[in-house]
């Protein structure tokens, strides 16, 4: 299955982003994962989730080593490494795991 | 030994005073754009109750706009922008309070 | 970039929400932290007031830093330090601070400028 | 001695960004050489192309960018400061779907990072604040 933004029940910007981060649900995530080329699992939702919360808590998008760090603590050493991220979330998963639990895209710009 | 920059007027910032307060013997204090009201001599009696170690200068193009070269504390040396970047690169850091 | 690194001191002197400046200062520590350089945070002046607690600020319409800045620590950065005259003069007590501070004397924040290699004044 | 400049001050809101623009210019013209100047904060104002102010006033823009090409200066300016401060690159203004850019010639749009490695790289670094 392919999905276009135009697709998408909600707006993105042209990188694929929601607009209004209000705008989030589980099915969005489905969606903006899809155009990913990525399949959720319920390891993807714990980190989605984990992502979530983290936004909830500070208000900032973590920088990956912060990610893989936060993943640790919370989902276990097993999980708590960059190569374990790369596999769920492939290329740049601190952007790409943001993009898909509905965050701003990272300021830092790095 | 930091330069430090000041550049809001001591009649309406804080600026100066926190400057003061942490400005060391080997310190230099240079004072730019509103900064410069300090060194008028009417008001110079803080600036001028410092150590002699603690060199004090202003900046002349500052100075000149605001018609105060007739007005200022002997304390203070005044330079141009081009001694401005030597002081900048004789003192390893700098510190700008604005 | 973080081998032979220069050590930073962040000096934070603006309030919170007056204007963008503390907003703005927090995004540059973020960045240095997320490069895992090695970073110290000296607020004084009106800076102090980012530490107070309880700010809501879903009225002005503006982002929390107060929830933000605790985040630091995860980022490995650690020395937070205030200057006690400019807590004094404000009558806060550094020990209801959203983050856990050191108090300097004037004294003790000369010698921490002094061991800064590189200082990003805000 | 390699040095950087941070400008903060908008050209209109504060001297900063004249100051700065004087600064430079002294520094290369004793010979050193410029690592970066990074607009931060009100300073990304200084790379819009579209500051038109009168024939008699000082145009900072047009000055910091003929500067620039005179010595082939690092211009960088915060790209998140920028564009909440509607200062964009071609590339921006078509990837957040906006109908016009304005970064002036000379300027580069980049990240904090940039600040950063000024920070480390340059002996020297000196801010001017709005």
């Amino acid at each position: 299955m392919s999905v276009n933004a135009s697709d998408l029940p909600v707006a993105v910007d042209a990188e694929g982003y929601l607009k209004d981060l209000d705008d989030w649900t589980e099915a969005v995530a489905e969606l903006i994962a899809v155009q990913e080329n990525i399949d959720l699992t319920e390891e993807h939702w714990q980190v989605i989730h984990l992502l979530r919360e983290f936004y909830r808590e500070f208000g900032i998008s973590p920088a990956m080593r912060i990610l893989v760090k936060q993943v640790r603590i919370k989902l276990g050493t097993d999980k708590g490494s960059s190569i374990f991220l790369m596999k769920l979330f492939p290329g740049s998963p601190a952007k790409i795991a943001s993009k898909i639990a509905g965050l701003p895209k990272p300021t830092n710009c790095l | 030994m930091i330069l430090h920059t000041v550049n809001k007027s001591p009649h309406t910032s804080n600026c100066l005073q926190s400057c003061l307060r942490t400005l060391s013997d080997q310190d230099a204090l240079l004072l730019i754009e509103d900064g410069v009201y300090a060194a008028d001599n009417h008001y110079a009696n803080q600036t001028e109750a410092l150590g002699e170690e603690i060199t004090l200068y202003v900046l002349k193009a500052d100075v000149d706009a605001r018609g105060l070269q007739n007005r200022l504390s002997s304390r203070f040396q005044v330079i141009d922008d081009a001694a401005f970047v030597d002081l900048c690169v004789q003192y390893p850091k700098t510190q700008s309070w604005y | 970039m973080s081998t032979t690194a220069k050590n930073i001191l962040a000096v934070m002197r603006t309030g919170p929400y007056g204007n963008q400046t503390a907003k703005e200062a927090l995004d540059a520590v973020l960045t240095a932290a997320a490069f895992e350089l090695p970073l110290s945070l000296l607020f004084m002046d009106d800076g102090v007031f980012q530490l107070l607690p309880q700010q809501d600020t879903q009225g002005i319409g503006a982002k929390d830093l107060s929830a933000t800045l605790p985040v630091l620590p995860m980022y490995d950065v650690e020395r937070f330090y205030v200057e006690q005259s400019s807590l004094e003069s404000r009558g806060i007590n550094s020990a209801e601070l959203i983050l856990p501070v050191e108090v300097l004397d004037s004294e003790q924040v000369k010698v921490l400028f002094a061991e800064s290699a590189s200082i990003l004044s805000f | 001695m390699k040095l950087s400049i941070l400008v903060y001050g908008s050209p209109n809101g504060s001297q900063a960004a004249a100051t700065a623009y004087r600064f430079t210019k002294a520094a290369l013209e004793k010979g050193h050489e410029i690592y970066r100047v990074f607009f931060y904060g009100d300073g990304v104002y200084a790379a819009s192309a579209l500051n038109t102010p009168p024939q008699d006033e000082q145009d900072l823009s047009s000055l910091w960018r003929e500067l620039g090409e005179q010595h082939n200066l690092d211009m960088v300016v915060c790209i998140a400061a920028a564009l909440k401060r509607g200062v964009l690159d071609p590339g921006e203004a078509k990837r957040f779907e906006k109908s016009a850019h304005n970064l002036s010639a000379g300027f580069t749009l980049s990240g904090l990072g940039q600040m950063m490695d000024a920070s480390q790289q340059s002996d020297r670094m000196i801010t001017f604040g709005y």
